[in-house]
């Protein structure tokens, strides 16, 4: 070996030549060496698994070659270990660093091994998400590390270094003439606002933001009743009734962390406030709608009308008040009564016409809820206005403008006219686009300046009401990018970087407080936590009354189409579908209907039976102006002459995984009454005959009448804290008990299906913890999706009006486990501290284990699964093992952070302490939902909740003693219902 | 080690067996009576002492027992307990079947093995065949020269129907 | 003397056979070349064979996901083969052990070909657990060896660890115990043939038999020791083959009846199949001298048995699932009759429990054509019986979330037609090549029912 | 007599052809011995053993993390700024760090991707010494593995230490799969 020992083969003189791997070894991670495929190398996602035959065949005779000499020449392949060249202070190998930054807009700690982020948390420090995370948030890491990124600036097309682009740039836009214009999303960074507008002065622009999914229509409500440009902030934690029309706020209306930690601090029955009331009223299922104590279905339309006669009720207007059908008037009737007996309430409504909003405006003026349960913060941030993008777009087409720079916006996929804006765009002579990967807009453009991705940025941001979030890098940039701040800083000629422009605003600002008198370490500080309370960067509107008199006339005067309305939402893994190249948020089961890799037509099972159409079934919804082809999805509580799609799909140019997925939903949106109008679109809908099965993670809509998910009414919980915990069916257990499993630590697990929403996050940041691989779509067709955690929805009740049941099921780590008796080879067995452990390297697949799993919680790898894309690889937690092909896997009680946390205590010589370990599906939680610990320390919040009336466990007449216990669903219900 | 044997040939299995009984009267050893299929009661007419096979399964298949129960017991209960769906380390239940396939395994594997060096069968042996036809249809009554007198011999299987009495000298492995 | 000729017992061999002729009628196929026949089934045997070991390449090379089975269902074609197979395995030795010990001497006919039988038919069965394995290149992880890794054992409280046991005693027990029968009969071959290759084959293979009374002696009470330990045996293997699912928690699977219940249905299955190969054999190589219509008619019987037993199985399996109470044991039983299965759950009720009635009547029993088409139906049934306990208790268990369907891909339908072809070579290429019916054993009752059947003491 | 003798002889020396396999089979994938030529000729006897330095510090990771760690090239230069200036082999140390293309040292301990071992949990919470795994390092000019490092080699030092079984469950956690295998 000696003599060779730089080649890239096994430098023996048996000459097998085995290739040797030189590549990360110093940091002795455990990047897969067994299961080397692709995951997101073709784009295929559907054929991966055909491509690789090759590989694995070679493999196998590879084996059987190089069996043969291994008695004579015992092989060594050489391994290299490199060092560092130079000491990195805060740096050790396998020690895990966290820093702290912020995505969009949500506080977040970023796990970093080796330099390398793998894995985005919640920041606990933060008031206002708790520590909490959404699914976005969780899959975010795969986008810093997405190859589609383009590596360096482009002019016309061609690939220049920054100095020449800024160059030609700088040339190109001084000999435009005509109007120039700066497109950005909304913008919470007071620093990155005082840039633009040195920019827009110096240069010569203007600056509009544009919004896909806009709320202006709240913005212009608050403008006219407050003269605030803002949006409103709502305090759930201090509403006993919360009434929402349409508003998706535990999904994707508003912020959704921050929203989903206050409402679940009301969804513990025990909590001293009492249980909040949610009244949801909705023309399709949402996540929110899913939650809630009382949902209704109704159209856009009717929602409106009975809003219309809330407010003419709650605000005393009786001008306002029409004649509505039965149905409608007693739900009003109800949603009135419901507020005006609560002490603190809140009404929403996610309709984005402006009137509508200053009705809502009105109401909760009306009900003293301003200041309380909802305010209007203003601060210097900058909000969508969606006259002005739509009059931009007028420009555009008119051959106004000379010069339009696209920051962070895509309007030639999500404008709700797309070919208006690419024939506007067409005429405009400086097309600049910040894109991070090329996307519909940045290819019609002729200089790119791709942005830095948020983990590589610097910023900051005005977060919930007093809190200020820091966005710092937590590496450098992986690709030839630059931030778009620098790229502004640069057209300006403003020397030095966006950071030391930024710190020197905070320096500037900076006054001594809080004990801090130093600037140095309160930027530490800042930089430290993450957040920080800067309550002088906020201040709220004052609450004159409001005038809904004319609003509630604009409503009613407000003409509808014909035929079947079309309404556009947002799904809450996709969105709005700019980080619509995520495998991650394409695989996760959407919460209502379970469907991965697609977006699809949402219709009302009475809608189905009328026109004999199946879920999967290929039709057709046309309006005048658009139509799509999509599968229809038949699901329980959409509107029977609604018919629902997800925006976010239907990109044309989105990197591998994201091009071409479903359709595009957002020109169905329509620009109305000065406004952005995502549900008044109207149509009709044909079959084509074609059948596309979707690819769900469930098919069965019902519990078919079993004791799996056990709920109860808030009067009985009332009466007795045990109510509805008790089991159907109780067996006589004759099996003695054979290993008293209490000494040490035993570690056992709690969710509160109360707080619970279902959100699915836990399920995106257990396969980032966990290297869940992803299948692709026609393998989860076939049922075979990999997540260790799913969340199972049951409905139940009038399909119309159904109630929706949220369960996360998980290894119950069973203490009979009947997976381990079937193993033959001991592959699974269970440890002193009550896990049911996976050993891959003994599995040898014969599925035995997954057959007799009552809970079906185990998955089989059936395929070498991809992970060898040379940057998502980055991503994988080297913690944990890549499973081969032919091995099973499960949730581990994600036994790395165990490991972690024990020997973290035993190095400080100390007794591990509740909260020294977390699993990552409890970390994700936005509603802490799920508490994990050590059930034989007393004091620790597991014991506690084992102890609880509501605790039981699943299947419990199976005697197979779960060690994931659930808490009674307690629901709100009032006694009259409509 | 070659030696002279008078060899009877008979057609009839009820003629070898008959002419048996008489030279077992009479005394007259009987080398051996190859015959192409097992005929009923000639053993006994022979005088041939009861197998001992039936031992050799009885110790073997208890050997077989014993050793599963101690694999068994050894390995997931002395040497490497692990807790198995929370059943007992020693879960004697759960070791039933084995011990039985490991009895019969033992047991029946032991038999053919010493029934087969019992009566000298290996694979590729090659025996001395005294007449073609022994393993097909004709019965051959071997007298050893020595130890029997061939005119009696000669003259009791004849009665008995042999169609052919004649003299060989072998070497009977 | 005046001999009594027994009514009762027919005679197992045509009065006219001499010994000679008997082994001339059996022996002879072997000393000529193939028939056209011979080689066109051999031919398309073989082409299975070959069609399946690729398809089996592929899927080892590959993974496990070619086959259709998903996070739900993680046996299906796989464990129904190996459970068909091991089913069928059982006639022959069932035949040649328990008949022996009942002295039922008409097996001698058949037993030959139905150990055989159950031979390639364990063998085939074998062939599954090792290939559903997701890294069948450690199946020997099963073995409980001193690992080099260190104390590392295996489970010897799971079923499947039980099942590699039993599998394997099974295999090797039936293996002697046919070969062991064979000795006498491959002497035979080698003292009659001419050739001289084939004299050194079978000297070899014959291990040096010279029909003496000494080693008959020996041979016959070594008949006697291996079917009474292969009765048990037998008896155990699909005993424990159905603690692989008597043990488990699933609905459908956890059920105390599954030992007698699937120990009944093996020697149904195997009958059956007994039966198909029979009727084609005896036809092909001119053998309904010794494979008579009165064996048949034999087994028929046993079919018309066991089917029943089979059946009432069925109905025990329903009325305990609803007298249970339990919800979910309902729930499978009715989900396996009105589910989305049900084709598959009354295509089994009709061949298994249905179509044996037919023989009932001596007329059809006794009617070639008609019984072979029957046990082409039992074959169908049994195998469905099979599908209908792995796949619909699994599709659909205790949690509605993970219920899914399941439907096999065109590697799971080569592969199992791969098998037959496995199954099929084997069994050409065994009566070309070996004595098809134990002559020797069959020329020991050749009196049976005939006039004579008694030894004489003397020459009249 | 003469058979018998000659199916002794057969059998012991298919005996022995059977143990020599099993014994070199047991040895196969664990390299111990395993010494390979390294880019820079650094002697752990020199270092280590004359002059007597800690072996922490230059594996100062080994308390810390998973990972002991080989340490950055500037470490070594804390020293060899000063000593030993003119050695080749000390050059090859400065020219690294010059032209920032870093050293390639030939790995010699080596577990499997499956196998988590930590470092830490070993020389911190157990305070064991370093040579009880890796060997009289101090001795050894050019290091080399000193031990199998397979499981059977962890698992009898844990049962000696009493934390694996066959004790009694609740001390034998030491001995759960998922301590090295997740």
């Amino acid at each position: 070996m000696s003599d060779n020992k730089n080649d890239k083969t096994c430098g023996t003189s048996c000459g097998c030549g085995t290739p040797v791997e030189g590549y990360w070894q110093n940091v002795e991670d455990k990047l897969p060496t067994e299961a080397k495929t692709q995951e997101f190398a073709d784009g295929e996602f559907d054929s991966f698994s055909i491509k690789k035959d090759r590989r694995s065949f070679l493999k196998i005779m590879g084996f059987s070659v190089s069996a043969l000499p291994l008695t004579g020449c015992v092989k060594i392949p050489v391994r290299k270990a490199i060092p560092y060249l130079e000491k990195q202070a805060t740096q050790y190998p396998g020690v895990a660093n966290y820093f702290a930054t912020t995505f969009k807009g949500n506080p977040v700690m970023i796990k970093v091994r080796e330099g390398r982020p793998i894995k985005a948390e919640g920041n606990k420090l933060s008031v206002a998400t708790e520590g909490g995370t959404d699914a976005q948030i969780q899959a975010s890491i795969l986008d810093l590390y997405d190859s589609n990124r383009l590596r360096s600036a482009y002019v016309d097309g061609k690939a220049v270094e920054w100095d020449e682009f800024d160059k030609k740039l700088k040339s190109a836009i001084s000999e435009q003439s005509g109007k120039k214009v700066l497109v950005t999303r909304e913008v919470t960074s007071p620093s990155e606002i005082k840039l633009i507008n040195e920019f827009k002065d110096s240069m010569g622009f203007d600056h509009v933001v544009y919004e896909p999914v806009s709320r202006y229509g709240i913005y212009k409500a608050n403008e006219k009743a407050f003269g605030a440009f803002a949006p409103n902030t709502y305090f759930l934690e201090d509403a006993d009734t919360i009434v929402s029309f349409g508003a998706d706020f535990l999904g994707t209306f508003g912020n959704n962390v921050q929203q989903s930690a206050d409402y679940s601090k009301r969804r513990v029955p025990t909590n001293p406030k009492g249980l909040n009331k949610h009244i949801h009223v909705e023309a399709l299922m949402s996540l929110t709608g899913s939650n809630a104590d009382h949902r209704y279905t109704r159209s856009v339309k009717s929602q409106r009308e009975v809003l219309t006669n809330v407010y003419a009720s709650i605000a005393g207007d009786s001008s306002a008040k029409a004649k509505l059908s039965e149905a409608d008037q007693k739900l009003a009737d109800f949603v009135v009564k419901e507020l005006k007996a609560s002490k603190s309430s809140v009404l929403m409504s996610d309709d984005n016409n402006v009137d509508v909003q200053v009705m809502v405006a009105a109401i909760n003026k009306a009900l003293g809820n301003y200041g309380n349960t909802v305010k209007v913060v203003k601060t210097e941030a900058v909000y969508a206005n969606d006259e002005q993008f739509n009059k931009l777009v007028e420009d555009m087409n008119a051959g106004k403008i000379g010069t339009a720079m696209f920051l962070g916006t895509n309007p030639a996929y999500n404008f709700h006219a797309p070919k208006t804006f690419v024939e506007g765009l067409k005429k405009v002579g400086i097309r600049v686009s910040f894109a991070l990967a090329a996307d519909e807009t940045s290819t019609l453009c002729n200089f790119v300046a791709p942005d830095n991705h948020a983990y590589e940025t610097w910023s900051y941001n005005m977060g919930v009401e007093g809190e200020v979030s820091f966005t710092q890098p937590v590496i450098q940039p992986l690709f030839g990018s630059r931030m778009a701040t620098e790229t502004l800083m640069a057209l300006m000629d403003k020397e030095g970087s966006f950071h030391d422009y930024m710190k020197a605003n905070w320096k500037n600002s900076f006054s001594p407080s809080n004990g801090i008198s130093v600037f140095e370490n309160f930027w530490n500080k800042a930089l430290h936590d993450g957040v920080m309370q800067v309550s002088s960067m906020f201040s709220e509107a004052s609450y004159g009354s409001v005038n809904a008199s004319s609003s509630a006339k604009a409503v009613k005067a407000i003409k509808y189409g014909k035929g079947l309305n079309v309404v556009t939402y947002q799904k809450f893994a996709i969105q709005d579908g700019d980080m619509a190249n995520n495998p991650l948020l394409h695989e996760m089961p959407d919460p209502i209907t379970k469907a991965t890799w697609d977006n699809y037509i949402m219709v009302s099972p009475s809608f189905a039976k009328a026109n004999n159409i199946k879920s999967g079934d290929v039709v057709k919804v046309e309006t005048e102006s658009y139509n799509v082809t999509l599968p229809a999805a038949v699901i329980p509580g959409v509107e029977a002459n609604t018919v629902a799609v997800a925006v976010g799909y239907g990109r044309t140019q989105s990197g591998k995984v994201g091009t071409g997925m479903g359709a595009n939903a957002f020109p169905f949106v329509t620009f109305a009454n000065g406004s952005f109008d995502y549900n008044t679109s109207f149509g009709k809908l044909s079959k084509t005959g074609a059948h596309r099965g979707l690819a769900l993670s469930q098919t069965s809509m019902s519990m078919h009448g079993r004791d799996i998910v056990r709920e109860t009414t808030l009067e009985k919980f009332e009466s007795d804290k045990g109510a509805g915990n008790k089991p159907k069916m109780k067996l006589p257990q004759i099996y003695p008990v054979h290993h008293q499993l209490q000494e040490g630590h035993q570690w056992a697990m709690a969710i509160d299906l109360n707080t619970c929403t279902g959100c699915s996050t836990c399920v995106i940041a257990c396969n980032t913890e966990n290297n869940v691989p992803v299948v692709g779509r026609t393998e989860v067709h076939r049922r075979r999706d990999m997540h260790w955690m799913r969340i199972d929805r049951y409905f139940a009740g009038d399909e119309q009006e159904p109630e929706t049941v949220h369960m996360p099921m998980l290894c119950q780590h069973c203490e009979n486990a009947p997976c381990e008796n079937v193993c033959p080879v001991l592959a699974t067995v269970h440890s002193s501290d009550g896990i049911n452990q996976q050993v891959y390297n003994r599995c040898i697949g014969t599925r035995y284990c997954a057959n007799n799993c009552p809970y079906k919680v185990r998955r089989f790898n059936w395929f070498n699964y991809d992970h060898s894309d040379e940057y998502a690889r980055l991503a994988l937690n080297p913690d944990v093992s890549i499973r081969s092909r032919g091995v099973m896997e499960k949730c581990s009680f994600c036994m790395q952070r165990i490991q972690e946390g024990k020997l973290k205590a035993k190095r400080e010589r100390r007794e591990l302490q509740p909260g020294d370990i977390e699993t990552a599906c409890q970390q994700s939680c936005p509603t802490n939902a799920i508490v994990f610990g050590d059930m034989n320390d007393k004091n620790s919040p597991i014991a506690k909740m084992l102890e609880n009336p509501r605790t039981y466990t699943v299947l419990e007449e199976l005697n197979v003693k779960p060690r994931v216990n659930y808490m009674v669903k307690v629901r709100n219900k009032s006694k009259e219902e409509v | 080690m070659k030696k002279d044997f008078i060899l009877a040939t008979f057609e009839d299995d009820r003629h070898v067996l008959a002419a048996t009984k008489k030279a077992r009267d009479k005394n007259m050893p009987i080398f051996d009576i190859y015959t192409p299929f097992p005929v009923h009661g000639l053993d006994e007419a022979m005088g041939i002492k009861r197998s001992i096979l039936p031992y050799v399964t009885l110790v073997a298949g208890a050997m077989g027992l014993l050793i599963a129960i101690a694999l068994q017991v050894y390995t997931n209960a002395i040497d490497w307990p692990i807790i198995v769906g929370g059943k007992p380390f020693n879960s004697i239940p759960a070791f039933v079947p084995i011990s039985f396939e490991l009895t019969v395994l033992f047991g029946a594997h032991t038999t053919v093995a010493a029934f087969l060096a019992l009566n000298k069968l290996y694979p590729g042996k090659q025996p001395h065949i005294f007449h073609p036809e022994q393993t097909c249809h004709t019965f051959i009554m071997a007298f050893e020269k020595n130890s029997v007198n061939a005119e009696e011999v000669s003259q009791l299987v004849k009665e008995f129907g042999a169609v052919e009495v004649k003299e060989e000298s072998a070497d009977v492995k | 003397m005046a001999e009594h000729v027994s009514k009762l017992r027919q005679p197992l061999v045509p009065e006219d056979r001499t010994y000679k002729q008997m082994s001339e009628d059996v022996l002879d196929t072997l000393e000529r070349k193939p028939t056209k026949a011979w080689l066109a089934g051999f031919s398309i045997s073989v082409l299975f064979l070959t069609i399946g070991l690729i398809v089996i390449g592929y899927q080892i090379a590959t993974g496990i996901g070619v086959w259709g089975l998903n996070k739900t269902i993680g046996w299906s074609w796989d464990i129904t083969n190996f459970v068909f197979c091991v089913g069928i395995g059982h006639a022959g030795t069932l035949i040649s052990a328990i008949l022996l010990i009942f002295r039922q001497r008409w097996r001698t006919a058949i037993n030959r070909a139905a150990e055989a039988m159950t031979i390639f038919a364990v063998a085939c069965a074998g062939l599954f657990p090792l290939i559903h394995m997701g890294r069948p290149w450690l199946a020997y992880f099963v073995f409980p060896y001193p690992n080099t890794l260190g104390p590392l054992w295996v489970n010897f409280k799971s079923p499947l660890l039980w099942d590699v046991f039993a599998i394997s005693t099974y295999l090797t027990v039936s293996l002697v115990f046919w070969y062991m029968g064979l000795l006498p009969d491959l002497a035979t071959v080698r003292d009659r043939t001419k050739s001289k290759f084939r004299k050194a084959i079978y000297g070899a293979l014959s291990f040096g038999w010279n029909g003496s009374t000494r080693t008959w002696h020996h041979f016959e009470v070594l008949s006697l020791i291996l079917a009474g330990l292969a009765t048990p045996l037998v008896l155990s293997v699909h005993t424990i083959v159905s603690f692989d699912f008597a043990t488990s928690v699933i609905p459908g699977w956890h059920t105390t009846i599954f030992p007698p219940y699937f120990v009944a249905g093996a020697i149904f299955s195997g009958f059956g199949m007994v039966l198909t190969l029979l009727i084609i054999t005896r036809k092909v190589m001119n053998w309904e001298n010794y494979i008579t219509v009165g064996h048949v008619e034999a087994m028929c019987k046993v079919i018309i048995l066991t089917g029943t037993m089979v059946g009432l199985a069925y109905g025990t399996e329903f009325f305990i699932a609803w007298y249970s109470g339990n919800p979910y044991e309902r729930y499978a039983f009715v989900n396996r009759a009105f589910g989305p299965y049900w084709w598959a759950y009354w295509t089994m009720i009709s061949c298994n429990v249905i179509s044996p009635q037919f023989f009932w009547f001596k007329k059809l029993r006794r009617n070639m054509t008609f019984v072979f088409i029957i046990t082409i139906f039992v074959n169908i049934g049994m195998w469905f019986e099979r599908f209908v306990i792995i796949t619909t208790s699994l599709h659909r268990d205790f949690l509605p979330s993970s219920w899914a369907m399941y439907s096999p891909t065109w590697v799971e339908i080569w592969t199992f037609i791969g098998t037959f072809g496995l199954f099929f070579t084997l069994f050409f290429l065994f009566i070309r090549l070996l004595p098809g019916i134990a002559v020797a054993e069959v020329k020991s009752v050749k009196r049976y029912g005939q006039k004579g059947d008694k030894p004489v003491n003397v020459i009249a | 007599m003469k058979k018998l003798i000659g199916a002794f002889v057969a059998l012991a020396a298919f005996g022995a052809l059977g143990a020599y396999i099993v014994v070199q089979a047991r040895s196969i994938g664990y390299n111990q011995g395993y010494a390979p030529d390294q880019p820079v000729k650094f002697s752990h006897k020199l270092h280590a053993g004359d002059l007597k330095m800690d072996c922490q510090y230059c594996h100062f990771a080994a308390d810390k993390g998973r990972h002991a760690g080989i340490p950055p090239t500037e470490l070594c230069l804390n020293c060899h700024s000063q000593v030993k200036t003119n050695s080749p082999e000390i050059k090859k140390l400065q020219e690294a760090l010059d032209s920032g293309e870093n050293i390639q040292w030939n790995r010699v301990n080596f577990f499997p991707d499956y196998a988590y071992f930590n470092h830490a949990q070993h020389v911190n919470v157990a305070q064991l010494d370093c040579k009880q795994c890796h060997g009289p390092v101090d001795e050894m000019e050019i290091y080399y593995q000193h031990e199998k490092l397979n499981m059977g080699w962890c698992i009898n030092c844990r049962r000696d230490k009493g934390i694996a079984p066959p004790e009694d469950h609740k001390r034998a956690a030491g001995g759960d799969c998922q301590k090295c295998h997740y």
